[in-house]
């Protein structure tokens, strides 16, 4: 917006319709326990990384549901692979395996 | 006609204590202003958390009903007035019962979903209610937008005249959550290559079961939960539901495009309740279900003596919960007609 | 010149494998490095030499590690390997002795009995045609094991035999068949000459009277090299390679060469060194609960021969290590994994950069404390050391109170050994900006990593070993009244076969409670807790399961689990019945 | 889309509209914006309907932009508004109606909080005494302009030489409509239809022929929001929200927007022009840009005044294809009467 010396505003909202799901789609067949999550927290408060990052897990496991992918292939390279969220999981999601499978996905889509 | 207990309303929890209060050795009088019995019951297909069929519920009371008990059908009552310890009874056939107590079984309503205008029923063509949709699936009806296609994506909006401050419905209709729930898995397992949502603000999976349900839902069927509010939905034009809700644990706002959109009525209550409660001079909970003497202890008295109340007239219930509660009104009503006897 | 077309195939066979084996040894060795070369020469002009001979006879032939895990099996397997060493040795003296020739023919010692009809008259010679007959016998009897073992398999300790890949079962079904061959072929010609012993002579005179031989006997000859043929040419493309391979091994091994971080020809010695014997399988804790097979060691080499291996069999490991303790060949099945694992993931340049903002506070003290993240979640644990340390009155900074920088080593097991350096790194500074004499630490999995990759210039210690100490220096007094409770210790994975300490704790424990050591599962051969960092696939499932298996083979009765790992702890308390502590807990609870 | 749906709700939000004696309270910026709406608006009811309006020169602003950029104080508010009041008492008039969305909102919430709060009617008394010594009474009627006329769309209709149909093809044009967001939104109950579903200018649409059209982002805000206007580097946010409404409306081939409030006439108008420039975009049908006309300018070009004389020449986005498919013969040459005509942008150059 040169000539009018103001910015267009970016978009905050969660594009559904035009969100790239093919990360979530690729989880239910690999690490099906993805689907369990309740979005809990319990994962983020105890997260080791989170402790010093903006990584929250909660978020990230919403966003593979709504493709967001940019989020989170930003926020991914924060963890340490520490495995506590997996300890505190009420639903068992086996998140190690999940952010794995997330790093390799990511690395083969090239983002 | 003279009897000893007159039950209004021919729902479960009206047949249910019919029933009991006659193999006690009273008599009783059925009133029930449809034709049919069973109430709303009778229009379900299936029922959470088993997936057992509603008209197996219906059929066992029908069929443990005592040939004898008085049963008046497509009855509505035109007024009712007490006087001494009695009460009269007029109906549209002007006959006048007199009876001794009166058990109101006059259940619930489904909430009037025009009234949450911004959600567009009545005005967009692929808004349904879950009670529009029950009726779909025990039918057989194909489910099929107005536009003649399978939907791909179905939405469901919890809490559709429920827990609602702007409406004047504060309270919670219990059974919306997993409805919704058995709802969802239901249109996966007719549409398998369709999607489902689910905009809730709290999942209240209070039930024996209930959370294994949505768990599966979740693991085995893919039933995506968005917690979020939805706050307004508009038509596309071509005829697809645009809704706009905040993915609140994410924090941010969520456009996405619906075929379908299915709002989770919930429990207001009946014509009937409103009407007795006119009538009868009865108390209420800030205007909506009746309300019982003591919700502990008294939970079938009313205010008024000899008046009994069973099920979704005095709160919303699922049906194990209107049955307990049908079954001890049987008892406070079989303790009243004695002592009066006595 | 004694020759016969059937001599064809073998020679043909056999010259085509040792073609075949120098190409490929010389191709994988030439990759090695200029130093690595040397010290391999060098080992054949050294005393180590000897080491090396008698490691290939102990093991290459006799198998002796496999005696020890189970008698039968041991047996089988040098059967095979010693027998046929055997049979191929006497066979050439024999030859050079009795045949007619000063230098023989490669294929004349094969085919012995069929180019030399002479019956055998003085002693010496019938001496040989003895033991022929007996090595053929040894052989033999080790087929027979080898088929009862395919079919019940427990006979030989075994609950789980290999499935083989179709090369293998060629290769498997040809060498059966070459016994069995060779005597049915010698035994025909003895009946025609008379010149075997005890084992070919009366099958011999049997044959004769059932079948009509001279033809039958040319033909058997022919079938015994044709079969000799088609198992040279698969053994490079079965587990056979594992035969010559192994060799080549064991000299590498005693060059001091292994696997490390990354997959070299080292790694492809190790890996056709693996002779599928499965010994592993009945080892692996997730095979026992889940029936998975894909990331047993026996299977995973068996594609990485064949280059099959998917992401799946790298990662659906616990990384408990049991399979290499039991491997009989030593194979470093734990750093080749590793390795193999480190190669799936690409390097992130921008992880981890909140790194940079933490600060780091110089302090002065004694011991520096790193609980660990999973520390975190058995506060106790926290809470039992820091007593302890408040007790004896020790200065001590606990370096990851307000959260733990991951120690790496989870990382490591996911395969990101460059992004776990970033970590690495910064919790160098922050140890030793602690000034500490020694890192005292709670978690095994850190213990490790420690050790194995931040050369600290200070003493690393787990918990447990630094109470030993402590205890050993008469510092700890025990309360008297108590009556000690009996218990199990369980040794963590990474304390216990990933850095060999097994027995401070046992020390420390048998003052506090009466410990009970009679499990077969202690030591290297503890079992793994199911909690495991190593594992991305197992899901909650197959951990309790394993959790719940690795308990009720430890604890019997009254006692309780102790074990010095907080995740074995959190693990193991899902399924027990008896509290589950961790020894700095005993400690704390006890001491005066 | 089920009609019937609709119209049960609109009949749940009528209100009551004065019939005839008005006193006129203008708006600031259309004043400078669009001239000739609100002259357009007091003609029409004078000569085609015969109403009794009063125009008077003496009012000032309502104080709107201020207050809801909080550099207004409330009380600021309610005694410039009680001072409007008495003007209307002492010309002689009891029904007020404000040309302008925000006007007529705030107009309603400070009657609304008097009601609720009287201690703040008599504080508001008070002070409008001590600054100017006069007193004032509520009116007995209040509504916007566009009330008026969508009161009076039959009456009007029998008026029109034109109608909103394409006069070569008879189809009916494709209708937007937006309505400001203080028309509604705060107190549903006192605009014409309610809030989800206004039928204040969708009524006018119907009426004259056209087709109304219902699109998604129909209830979203302009963009205007006073504060974010004001302040140059926040003109994204407003222009963002606009870009949001055209994006969603470009499917339906839109031949006509029509507005019954200031901000989002201008803006509306102005920011189709800054995307046009800027994104190379162009919303309405046949890849043209969507002309935004006020409900007074509609008016009053069916009923046949001169589309200059309506001061539609105000507009940044050219309004000829409009009056082109309406059938309206107009003078090219005289629409900057003789003065020289702005550099129009190619993109938007096509007539």
């Amino acid at each position: 917006m040169k000539s009018f010396q103001y910015l267009k505003k970016i978009d905050r909202t969660i594009d559904y319709d035009n969100n790239d799901r093919a990360l979530f789609y690729y989880l239910m067949r690999v690490e099906p326990t993805v689907a369990l999550c309740i979005a809990c927290g319990a994962c983020t408060a105890t997260c080791s990384a989170g402790n010093f990052s903006t990584l929250d897990l909660h978020k990230i496991m919403l966003s593979i549901r709504r493709g967001e992918k940019v989020y989170i292939a930003k926020e991914i390279t924060q963890c340490v692979l520490c495995g506590k969220c997996q300890l505190v999981c009420p639903k068992n999601v086996n998140t190690r395996g999940v952010i794995l499978q997330i790093m390799s996905f990511l690395q083969s889509s090239q983002l | 006609m003279k009897t000893d207990v007159v039950v209004i309303g021919g729902g479960i929890a009206g047949l249910e204590a019919s029933t009991a209060l006659h193999n006690l050795g009273h008599h009783v009088i059925l009133i029930e202003k449809k034709d049919i019995l069973g109430g709303h019951v009778a229009l379900w297909d299936k029922l959470f958390p088993n997936n057992k069929n509603a008209s197996s519920i219906i059929h066992y009371l029908k069929d443990h009903l005592p040939q004898n008990l008085t049963i008046l059908l497509s009855t509505e009552i035109t007024n009712i007035s007490k006087r001494n310890n009695s009460f009269f009874i007029e109906t549209n056939f002007h006959q006048t019962i007199e009876t001794k107590s009166v058990l109101v079984a006059t259940g619930y309503d489904v909430f009037n979903a025009h009234l949450k205008e911004e959600y567009g029923y009545g005005i967009y063509d692929n808004v349904i209610t879950s009670a529009e949709l029950e009726e779909m699936f025990k039918n057989n009806k194909p489910i099929l937008t107005k536009q003649g296609k399978e939907p791909s994506r179905i939405g469901f909006v919890h809490c559709v005249g429920s827990r609602d401050r702007k409406i004047n419905n504060l309270y919670c209709s219990k059974v919306c959550c997993v409805t919704a729930v058995k709802q969802a898995i239901e249109i996966r397992q007719k549409l398998p290559f369709s999607e489902t949502y689910c905009f809730y603000m709290d999942l209240r999976m209070y039930g024996l079961n209930f959370e294994e349900l949505y768990n599966e839902s979740q693991e085995k069927y893919g039933v995506t939960f968005i917690r979020g509010r939805l706050s307004e939905a508009s038509e596309t034009i071509d005829g697809k539901i645009i809704i706009k809700v905040e993915d609140t644990l994410l924090g941010r706002p969520l456009k996405m495009t619906m075929d379908m959109l299915v709002l989770m009525v919930g429990m207001v209550p009946s014509a009937g309740t409103s009407f007795l409660i006119n009538k009868l001079d009865l108390l209420s909970n800030n205007g909506h279900f009746i309300a019982s003497s003591d919700e502990h202890l008294l939970a079938n008295y009313t205010n008024v003596n000899g008046v009994f109340v069973a099920g979704t007239a005095s709160s919303p219930k699922s049906i194990d919960d209107t049955f307990a509660d049908a079954r001890s009104a049987v008892l406070a009503i079989h303790q009243y007609l004695t002592s009066q006897k006595m | 010149m004694k020759f016969d077309w059937f001599v064809l195939p073998f020679s043909i066979g056999l010259i085509f494998l040792v073609v075949y084996l120098i190409i490929q040894y010389y191709l994988w060795l030439n990759k090695l490095s200029a130093s690595q070369l040397k010290s391999f020469y060098r080992i054949f002009f050294s005393k180590k030499i000897f080491l090396v001979i008698g490691e290939i006879f102990s093991e290459a032939l006799l198998h002796i590690r496999i005696f020890k895990t189970n008698i039968l099996l041991g047996f089988m397997h040098s059967s095979f390997a010693l027998g046929w060493f055997l049979l191929i040795v006497t066979g050439a003296i024999e030859t050079q002795l009795f045949a007619s020739k000063p230098i023989n023919h490669l294929y004349e010692p094969i085919f012995f009995k069929y180019f030399n009809t002479h019956v055998p008259t003085d002693k010496l010679h019938k001496i040989f045609t003895f033991l022929m007959d007996l090595w053929l016998l040894y052989v033999l009897s080790g087929i027979f094991l080898a088929i009862v073992k395919r079919f019940y398999s427990r006979i030989l300790g075994i609950k789980k035999t290999t499935k083989l890949f179709w090369t293998d079962q060629v290769a498997l079904y040809s060498l059966w068949l070459i016994f069995p061959l060779r005597l049915l072929a010698e035994s025909s010609s003895t009946a025609i000459f008379h010149h075997g012993s005890f084992l070919t002579n009366t099958l011999g005179s049997y044959l004769e009277q059932h079948i009509h031989l001279s033809k039958a006997s040319y033909a058997l000859w022919w079938a015994y090299s044709v079969d000799l043929f088609i198992f040279f040419v698969i053994l490079p493309f079965s587990r056979y390679m594992h035969i010559p391979t192994e060799i080549v091994l064991i000299a590498l091994r005693r060059a001091g060469l292994k696997t490390e971080k990354k997959i070299n020809s080292i790694s492809q010695f190790e890996i056709h060194s693996c002779s599928s014997c499965g010994i592993c399988i009945d080892n692996c804790q997730l095979q026992i609960v889940s029936n998975r097979n894909n990331m047993i060691p026996a299977y995973l080499f068996q594609k990485e021969r064949h280059k099959k291996v998917l992401k799946r069999d790298l990662y659906d490991c616990l990384m408990c290590g049991r399979c290499e303790t039991s491997c009989p060949v030593r194979i470093n099945i734990l750093n080749i994994k590793l390795a193999r694992r480190n190669e799936k993931l690409t390097k992130r340049k921008d992880a981890f950069h909140y790194l940079q903002q933490l600060p780091i506070e110089t302090k002065n003290t004694e011991v520096a404390y790193f609980a660990g993240c999973m520390s975190h979640l058995t506060p106790s644990i926290i809470r039992s050391m820091l007593k302890i340390f408040e007790k004896f009155q020790i200065s001590y900074e606990f370096i990851d109170k307000d959260g733990t920088v991951c120690c790496g080593r989870p990382l490591m097991l996911a395969g990101k050994y460059d992004d776990a350096q970033k970590l690495i790194e910064k919790n160098i500074q922050i140890i030793l900006a602690s000034n500490a004499n020694i890192l005292i630490t709670s978690c095994p999995i850190c213990y490790k990593v420690f050790n194995d990759e931040y050369r600290l210039p200070i003493t690393v210690m787990h918990h447990s070993q630094w109470l030993a100490q402590l205890f050993h220096n008469r510092k700890i007094d025990i309360k008297k009244s108590t009556t000690k409770i009996s218990a199990v210790y369980h040794d963590p994975c990474d304390l216990g076969r990933g850095s060999h300490i097994f027995d401070e704790p046992r020390m420390l424990l048998q003052q506090f409670v009466n410990l009970s050591e009679t499990s077969p599962y202690k030591k290297e051969n503890s079992l793994c807790c199911g909690g495991s960092l190593g594992n991305f696939y197992a899901n909650e499932n197959d951990r309790v399961k394993i959790a719940r298996h690795a308990y009720y083979q430890l604890v019997h009765e009254e006692s309780c689990l102790i074990t010095s790992c907080p995740l074995c702890k959190k693990t193991f308390q899902k399924v027990a019945e008896k509290p589950v502590f961790d020894i700095a807990e005993i400690v704390n609870q006890y001491m005066l | 889309m089920k009609i019937e749906g609709k119209k049960q709700i609109w009949s749940s939000y009528q209100k009551e509209i004065a019939n005839d004696n008005y006193y006129y309270a203008r708006s600031c910026i259309r004043q400078n914006f669009f001239p000739g709406a609100e002259n357009m608006f007091i003609k029409i009811l004078r000569e085609q309907l015969n109403k009794n309006i009063f125009d008077d020169e003496r009012q000032t602003t309502c104080t709107g932009i201020g207050y809801h950029s909080s550099i207004v104080l409330p009380e600021t508010t309610m005694t410039v508004i009680a001072r409007q009041f008495s003007l209307m008492n002492e010309a002689g008039y009891d029904n007020f109606i404000c040309s302008c969305v925000t006007s007529f909102g705030l107009y309603t919430e400070v009657i609304e909080t008097w009601t609720h709060f009287p201690e703040t009617l008599e504080k508001t008394k008070e002070y409008l005494y001590k600054s100017t010594g006069r007193t004032f009474q509520i009116p007995q009627n209040l509504v916007h302009a566009s009330d008026i006329i969508y009161k009076f769309r039959y009456e009007l209709l029998h008026k029109l030489k034109y109608k909103l149909i394409h006069h070569k093809t008879g189809k009916p044009l494709n209708v937007v409509e937006h309505i400001g967001c203080h028309y509604a939104k705060i107190f549903p109950h006192k605009g014409v239809g309610g809030a989800e579903y206004p039928h204040v200018l969708a009524g006018l649409i119907e009426a004259w022929g056209g087709n109304m059209v219902d699109y998604p982002e129909r209830r979203h805000c302009c963009g205007f929001g006073f504060r974010q206007y004001l302040i140059k580097a926040n003109r994204g946010y407003s222009y963002s929200h606009s870009l949001k409404k055209f994006e969603s409306m470009q499917p339906y081939e839109v031949d006509l927007i029509i507005t019954n409030c200031p901000g989002c006439n201008y803006f509306l108008d102005r920011w189709q022009y800054v995307a046009a420039i800027e994104e190379k975009k162009l919303f309405g049908a046949e890849n043209k840009a969507i002309p935004v006309l006020t409900f007074e300018e509609l008016a009053a070009l069916l009923l046949g005044y001169d589309p200059w004389k309506i001061g539609l020449q105000m507009h940044q986005i050219p309004v000829e294809p409009l009056l082109d498919k309406i059938g309206i013969t107009y003078n090219k040459k005289e629409k900057y009467f003789g003065t020289k005509p702005p550099q129009i942008p190619e993109i938007l150059n096509y007539c």
